[in-house]
């Protein structure tokens, strides 16, 4: 069976988290994605959790779980010779995809450049873009997603701003770098122009969807940084039930009435107190014992079951133990555990989308690559002879 | 005339709120052609403020306030827009005819509606065996939770994210909701699709794809589930710390709610921050704080010490005087503040948009830059059915078609502000 | 039975041949030897050959034979996270041998001073002062210094070198001499010494170079290459089904040799009894005939008997058969990240032969031993993935 | 007074040539009371008694002249005795019976039939450690052979792998490259030996192989042979896998220098320095390793064409001031010429009766605090007959009578 991707060639340069990130797509669903790994092991190698916290840079779980259906190779990028082998990979290549300082990422543009046109599609990724004062900065996903003003917007006032889950801000920017990459692949199949992308972590986060800049630039207001439970649209945000805790978003009708009907409350649907924008956000304290109250006799997942039933938003919370049960994840194989040689099971989340059917192997996702595993194999596919492979190995370009 | 990488791609959305939407944005700065059916004469749930005294999404003005609102703005950039009934036999023809005419299709009702509408898969492939048709309900199409409804928040907290999100000696009503899922979605159907059009040129048909929101989360956070597998740990907050990195925070700058993030992850980051704040003394050999085993053993001590250092400037000024040092440091920037940066003005990121019934406003621009032809902000968020006329145009209706749809109210391009 | 130096420690801090030669010994012995590697692998692991000229960071012919029975810990010294991790190696050991350039085995050494540190040799190509401190040398290039390359070399030819890698082994091994000589002291006299081997000053200070002759006699030497042709038979032969080595220019073995191939009377001819240096043509009239007619294992045997110098000159598929290292198990074979690999075995035997005081065990794989020393340097579990993190250990 | 590592050891060395002595001497260097039993009547081969072409034109027994026996003699006491005398055999016996290590170099078998073989020496001193350093060692079918150091050169493979590559074997320079290397061995076997004690409180018989001691330095040998069933070819001066990597022309004739570059950042220094700045530029084929090792030659001339421009020491040190690998070839009189060796101070000049005060080549290795130091020039034949006799409690009487009855000597008879 082949899969969509069958056919594509994609190299990664950098070993970033963004980076891997942003190949994973493309391996997982038939691309051959070349990972070229720095020397001195990649980013993504190094972030734990590890098996019984002992590191191994073949054991990482990020690694595990973003360079699925890979190939490593490991090349200096910074000698004259391994400058030569990325020139023969990406040469051969629909796309280059690099997360590495902005200078270094110059000197490799120039290796593709014929001319004004481009051999290849590149895709760079750098934390503030590869022109302008801070094209040299150094940032990492804490400080990107400072920038992203999210920590700011999405954090309580007078407290400190909070990121989301680790690696939440540089995983977004490897996906933005993996859909405009597919994009360029695509404008050169109907075009065979060849383009060069500049993926700015600050630009990707801030331009995208739910960054507090879009919607104060538009209303011109500033809004507070309000807690969980929103106390103006409620109820908005987790509320505590049975056994854990339950998240709603049914502040505003139809929503709301359903909700008031579900828990045997009717009467709240017309509840001026309740339904008058300006009266409801005095009486935020009121509702949430009424439906903590009704919660508290309910497991997060009777209340699931039992409010969705009458078409109420909500969900449980679930925590990191639950989340391979949940009857959904169970029902479409959401998570996949494997035995990997040397490493044991590992469990990895299924495919993103499913093309084809649930169950169709559009989606494939092969172990992750060793560190260096297919060096010598793609050293010899790229028409490199033994001599020039050792020559290359001895002079510490590959390893 | 904005990046043409996807020029003749024609998508056909019929989808609310952001993580459609949002994508179809993106595909148009790409150059695909975007034809946005909206929802009439019931106002589309992307367009639905609430009170515009309380609703912080809506826009001073007096134009429409569902013309003001930011969820629409923010997602609904370079495409046309075409408001129809879809309920009705003259809708429905014209619905046909724009399936016949798109490449991919992006529908994001819940579960099972889009089949009770009439355009199930099967349906659709009848009209059009080219077409790839994208379903975005948040569970998947299949499952024990099909027909339950929920967006981006609740996504959120069944993915495990939620509750690694808050600070460390918080409780989960502190967590804020958010739509994380709302912001990446769009990133990877954009390779869905575009993978299944590849797909096409060799199947010659195009494809179905089902894509739950809760699954693109979950292999985005690969943490969260392996330190339960390998470890049996269940992941909990860390805030802004990093366990294996100090000093890893967000520290307060001078001014009101004024914050920035601090990171040395490397004994010479660290030599660096240490002479900054005069004690040089900490990354000396033989101070326990020269080592990094030293130092995430003293974590809340060196996190007061640079509080009381970081106090006393700007966070702008401060980031620039770290950065300099080699030093990770970026101010935590509140909404306002992008327009404070000189690296976006640089690179002209912000683009100004003119729009009749929303102030003229720097808005942010794009996710990437593009050699040689530039993305570019040709189509502002349309005004619902703006481009009714031409669309049907198009679609072969004559101008007495149109007027008559008008009048029956198929078509339209105003919304009665009271429906729900 | 224990091996001679268990309860030893030696920390290898190294980046060539020598270092790892140097150590060897100590490992094989039965010292504990903790070989402190940069993230991309000490050098001699990119050392070929290699199983089917495929490159393997753990499969070079001179990391498996010269890294025998040693742990491996990446650690990256260049900042002061891992300048502390190999603070609480030093202590760890009773001695540890630098193999790499003057300023960092300077910053290194700064570091071992006090009762509770131990021993050092610092192993560098021109020693740690004087204007050549810091120059950069190879295995051919210090052995240009010693004046053998030029002595080894034919008139009118370029010099030439020995084998490859046999420069830095020999350093590598006066090294092992002299550490286990101050090793020997600090046991004794509780004196902590650092030991300076310069590559140049090893194999010039040593015997087989042309120097103290040159001194004595003001004479260059003959770049003959193997043949002297005044002073024989000495050097190189060709016989029946090879070559064979011959040392018979002096007495008695020049006597024996008439002798033994049957010519008693070139010993009474004034040619070779007078006027020796101009008759090598003549004399081989006598040799030559003998030589053709025999392969090189008969000449050996035969010419042994009669007390002459002589053996056959042997290349790599004659060694594993030679007779001798059967007899003695000069070859082992151990099991090695290639799987089933031949080693050369005891350079020395103690008390018996092949008693079990020399052992060869598999060279380590890149950093496999990390993990298993940070904790047995007592860093726990969260502090050794903080190091990894910062790229100080791999 | 030099380096004290091994005070209090005391060592007794019988044997000739360069191994065994250059170890005792590297013992005496360290502080070790190190006793060289010489051969007598019989002088040894580094003794010759008529001048040979290492022999010091001058006065004097030419036996004490030549280079030869004074490279490896330095730091110990000389006694001459006749072993196959009754009193000869007595004095050893003496001088066994409270030393710390024996080392012989007889042919195996012989010293048992002299009567010191391991059974004796062990009845004589049960703490001893004795190392019989015969070329193939004391058993297997080889025991009885004699060879130098070039016969064990030449059946270790060695041999196989020096040489120009166009050339024949009777080209290649025999070298002495185990006597180089052996007597590091019987110094680490030695100290091995000593450590064991500590525990065993017990001597030790060391069979030490020459061959063996030589074998397992040249791995590449066994391992081209068992990994790729390969006999590795005489490479010359190059390396398969680096170019630059190998021995160029100089300004002066029959002088050379070697040239390596083993990375890019080395390479591009050359570059610079050669005038071809443009081979280092990622453009060029050249750039890259996998380029330079096809274009061996043109590399090869370029870089002559430089060097043949400079004398060799200047020419090094240019190289080398652009990181590049680099060194003259040297002569014996080039030694002289090192800033580096005479900066370091690391000749030695010594003061012998009959060379006269000479510049000798220095020691191996330096030690602080402290450092080796030359006390005992190259003893004459039987020079410390006397003052060791008299230590091992004989009196002048006795002395003379060993001297009468030709047990002891200090002169040979040319």
């Amino acid at each position: 069976m082949t899969q969509p991707l069958d056919g594509l060639k994609v190299i990664e340069i950098g070993g970033t988290v963004s980076v891997s990130a942003a190949g994973k797509k493309f391996a997982d669903f038939g691309a051959d994605v070349i990972k070229i790994e720095p020397p001195q092991i990649s980013e993504v190698r190094k972030i734990a959790p590890f098996p019984d916290d002992i590191f191994h840079i073949d054991k990482g779980a990020v690694h595990l779980a973003f360079d699925t259906s890979k190939r490593s190779i490991v090349v200096d990028h910074l000698t004259n010779s391994g400058k030569e082998i990325i020139q023969r990979l990406g040469s051969k290549a629909n796309l280059i995809i690099m997360d590495i300082p902005a200078k270094e990422a110059l000197d490799l543009i120039n290796i593709f450049k014929d001319g004004d046109s481009l051999l290849t599609n590149i895709v760079t990724i750098t934390p503030h873009g590869m022109t302008g004062p801070y094209k040299d900065r150094i940032e990492n996903d804490l400080t990107l997603f400072g920038w992203s003003t999210r920590s700011h917007r999405h954090s309580i006032t007078g407290r400190e701003p909070l990121r989301y889950g680790p690696y939440a801000g540089v995983v977004q920017i490897g996906s933005t770098a993996a859909a405009v990459g597919m994009a360029a692949i695509w404008g050169s199949r109907s075009e065979g122009m060849s383009r060069l992308v500049d993926v700015a972590g600050v630009e990707a986060l801030m331009g995208n969807v739910d960054s507090g800049f879009f919607l104060w630039a538009v209303n011109g207001a500033l809004q507070p940084r309000s807690a969980g439970q929103s106390t103006g649209l409620y109820p908005m945000g987790a509320y505590k039930c049975k056994d854990g805790y339950m998240l709603f978003s049914a502040g505003r009708d139809p929503v709301y009435s359903r909700l008031c009907n579900a828990i045997g409350r009717p009467d709240l649907s017309t509840d001026k107190r309740f339904t008058d924008p300006v009266e409801k956000p005095k009486h935020f304290e009121a509702f949430k014992e009424i439906l903590e109250e009704w919660l508290s006799t309910r497991t997060k997942y009777e209340a699931f079951d039992e409010l969705q039933e009458k078409g109420v938003m909500c969900c449980p919370v679930l925590d990191a133990s639950e989340l391979e049960n949940d009857r959904q994840s169970v029902h479409r194989k959401s998570y996949i555990t494997r035995n990997q040689d040397g490493i044991g099971d590992i469990t990895i989340a299924g495919p993103p989308f499913r093309m084809n059917g649930l169950h169709s192997d559009a989606w494939q996702s092969k172990p992750a690559p060793s560190f260096s595993q297919h060096t010598n194999e793609i050293l010899e596919e790229y028409g490199y002879s033994k001599q020039e492979t050792i020559a290359l190995f001895r002079a510490g370009v590959t390893t | 005339m904005t990046s043409n990488l996807l020029q003749g791609i024609n998508v056909l959305e019929i989808s609310e709120v952001w993580a459609g939407p949002f994508g179809c944005s993106l595909m148009g700065d790409l150059g695909a052609d975007v034809i946005k059916v909206e929802s009439y004469p019931r106002k589309s749930e992307t367009r639905n403020a609430g009170d515009p005294r309380l609703d912080p999404r809506v826009a001073e003005g007096d134009g429409p306030i569902y013309e003001r609102i930011n969820t629409h703005h923010h997602g609904n950039r370079n495409k046309r827009n075409i408001a129809l009934d879809i309920r009705t036999s003259e809708g429905r023809e014209v619905l046909t005819r724009l399936i016949r005419w798109g490449d991919i299709l992006v529908e994001s009702f819940s579960a099972g509606t889009i089949d009770r509408l009439g355009y199930g898969w099967d349906t659709i492939k009848e009209i059009n065996e080219k077409i790839t048709m994208l379903s975005l309900a948040g569970w998947g199409q299949e499952g024990p939770y099909l027909g339950r409804i929920m967006f981006g928040v609740g996504f959120d907290a069944m993915a495990g994210h939620s509750l690694i999100r808050g600070y460390q000696d918080g409780t989960p009503e502190e967590i804020i909701p958010i739509l994380h899922s709302d912001a990446t979605v769009p990133l990877t159907w954009i390779v869905a699709v575009l993978g299944s059009l590849m797909e096409r040129d060799r199947t010659g048909k195009g494809s179905y794809i089902d894509l739950a929101q809760i699954e693109d989360l979950a292999w985005q956070f690969p943490g969260i589930i392996s330190d339960w597998k390998m470890n049996n740990r269940v992941a909990k907050p860390v805030a802004n710390s990093d366990p294996s990195i100090v000093p890893h925070g967000c520290y307060q700058s001078a001014g009101e709610d004024s914050w920035i993030n601090i990171v040395a992850e490397n004994d010479s980051q660290w030599q660096n921050l240490a002479a900054m704040m005069d004690h040089s003394e900490w990354a000396e050999i033989g101070h326990s704080w020269s080592s990094i085993v030293g130092r995430i053993d003293s974590r809340d001590e060196i996190d007061s010490h640079i509080n009381q250092f970081t106090k006393q400037y700007d966070a702008f000024d401060l980031a620039d005087k770290l950065q300099a040092q080699g030093i990770i440091a970026a101010p935590v920037l509140s909404p306002p503040d992008p327009l404070m940066s000189p690296q976006l003005h640089d690179r002209n990121w912000f683009q100004i948009v003119d729009h009749p019934y929303i102030p003229e406003r720097l808005l942010g621009g794009f996710l990437w830059k593009i050699e040689p032809d530039a993305p570019s902000w040709d189509k502002r968020a349309a005004l619902v059915g703006e481009n009714n006329d031409e669309i049907l145009m198009q679609l072969g209706f004559s101008s007495d078609d149109i007027a008559q749809m008008r009048s029956k109210e198929i078509i339209g391009d105003a919304y009665d502000e009271a429906t729900r | 039975m224990t091996q001679p130096l268990n309860g030893m420690c030696v920390v290898e801090i190294g980046d060539s041949i020598a270092g790892s030669a140097c150590t060897k010994t100590f490992s094989d012995y039965g010292a504990r030897v903790i070989k402190v590697e940069p993230f991309s692998g000490n050098k001699i692991r990119r050392m070929p050959p290699f199983k089917g000229d495929i490159p393997d960071i753990n499969g070079g012919a001179y990391h498996l034979a010269f890294d025998t029975g040693k742990e491996s810990i990446i650690v990256d010294y260049s900042s002061n996270s891992g300048l502390e991790v190999l603070d609480r190696l030093y202590q760890l050991s009773d001695l540890v041998i630098f193999d790499t350039t003057v300023e960092k085995t300077k910053k290194l050494r700064s570091m071992i001073n006090g009762v509770k540190y131990p021993s050092t040799v610092s192993i560098t190509p021109h020693g740690m002062s004087g204007p050549f401190q810091d120059r950069r040398e190879n295995d051919m290039s210090i052995l240009a210094w010693t004046t053998r390359m030029y002595r080894n070399s034919m008139e009118n030819m370029s010099p030439l070198r020995n084998a490859p890698g046999s420069t830095l082994v020999q350093i590598g091994h006066t090294a092992a001499a002299v550490a286990v000589g101050i090793y020997w002291g600090h046991q004794h006299d509780q004196i902590r010494r650092d030991a300076e081997v310069a590559g140049v000053e090893a194999i010039l200070g040593n015997v087989d170079t042309g120097f103290v002759s040159w001194i004595f006699t003001g004479n260059l030497p003959e770049r003959i290459g193997g043949q002297l042709k005044t002073r024989y038979p000495t050097g190189i032969y060709p016989c029946k089904d090879g070559y064979v080595i011959l040392s018979a220019n002096e007495e008695p073995w020049f006597s024996r040799l008439c002798h033994a191939i049957g010519h008693p009377e070139i010993l009474e001819d004034e040619r070779f009894t007078k006027d020796r240096e101009n008759n090598w043509h003549a004399f081989m009239e006598y040799l030559g005939p003998y030589l053709d007619q025999h392969d090189k294992n008969y000449i050996f045997t035969h010419l042994q008997e009669h007390g002459v110098m002589v053996a056959p000159v042997l290349n790599a598929s004659d060694l594993l058969d030679d007779p001798q290292a059967k007899a003695r198990k000069s070859f082992v074979k151990i099991d090695s990240a290639i799987g089933e690999h031949f080693l050369a075995g005891a350079p020395f035997h103690l008390n018996k032969m092949n008693d079990k005081s020399f052992k060869l065990e598999s060279a380590p794989k890149l950093g496999e031993h990390t993990n298993t020393l940070l904790k047995e340097l007592d860093y726990s579990k969260e502090e050794i993935i903080a190091l990894f993190r910062a790229k100080i250990i791999g | 007074m030099g380096n004290a590592s091994l005070e209090g050891l005391k060592i007794i060395e019988m044997t000739e040539a360069w191994a065994g002595p250059v170890c005792a001497s590297l013992m005496g260097d360290m502080g070790a009371d190190v006793i060289k039993v010489e051969s007598f009547p019989r002088h040894s081969l580094t003794r010759p008694t008529s001048p040979r072409y290492a022999t010091m034109p001058g006065d004097g027994p030419v036996y004490e002249r030549d280079a030869l026996h004074h490279q490896g003699n330095r730091n110990k006491r000389n006694i001459a005795i006749d072993i196959r005398t009754e009193s000869g055999n007595q004095i050893l016996k003496k001088l066994l019976s409270d030393a710390d290590v024996f080392i012989e170099g007889y042919a195996a078998g012989k010293i048992e039939k002299l009567g010191f073989g391991w059974k004796d020496v062990q009845k004589i001193n049960p703490n001893i450690t004795m190392i019989s350093i015969a070329g193939w060692g004391l058993e297997g079918p080889y025991k009885k052979m004699v060879t130098l150091g070039a016969g064990l050169d030449a059946t270790t493979g060695h041999l196989s792998l020096r040489g120009y590559p166009e050339g024949d074997f009777v080209d290649t320079h025999p070298n002495f490259h185990s006597d180089a290397t052996g007597s590091s061995t019987i110094f680490f076997a030695a100290l091995t030996a000593l450590l064991q004690r500590q525990k065993s409180k017990t001597g030790t018989f060391i069979d030490l192989s020459q061959w063996e001691g030589l074998v397992w330095q040249f791995p590449t040998i066994l391992a081209e042979w068992t990994m790729n069933q390969r006999i590795p070819e005489r490479l010359g001066n190059d390396d398969p896998h680096i170019v630059p990597h190998g021995v160029y022309r100089t300004i002066d004739d029959d002088k050379w220098i070697v040239v390596a570059a083993e990375d890019d950042q080395q390479w591009e220094g050359l570059c610079k320095i050669i005038d071809r700045i443009e081979w280092s530029e990622i453009s060029h084929k050249y750039s890259s390793i996998v380029g330079r090792i096809k274009g061996r030659e043109e590399i090869d001339n370029a870089i002559e064409s430089f060097t043949k421009q400079y004398e060799g020491f200047n020419a090094a040190e240019i190289l080398q001031n652009n990181n590049v690998i680099a060194s003259p070839v040297v002569t014996p009189p080039d030694v002289l010429l090192s800033s580096q060796l005479h900066d370091r101070s690391w000749h030695q000049t010594i003061t012998h009766k009959w060379t006269g005060p000479v510049m000798v080549g220095g020691f191996l290795w330096d030690v602080e605090p402290d450092s080796l130091s030359w006390d005992i020039p190259t003893a004459l034949v039987g020079q410390h007959n006397e003052e060791i006799l008299i230590e091992l409690g004989y009196d002048e009487k006795k002395i003379s009578e060993f001297y009468t009855n030709g047990s002891i000597g200090n002169h040979y008879e040319n």
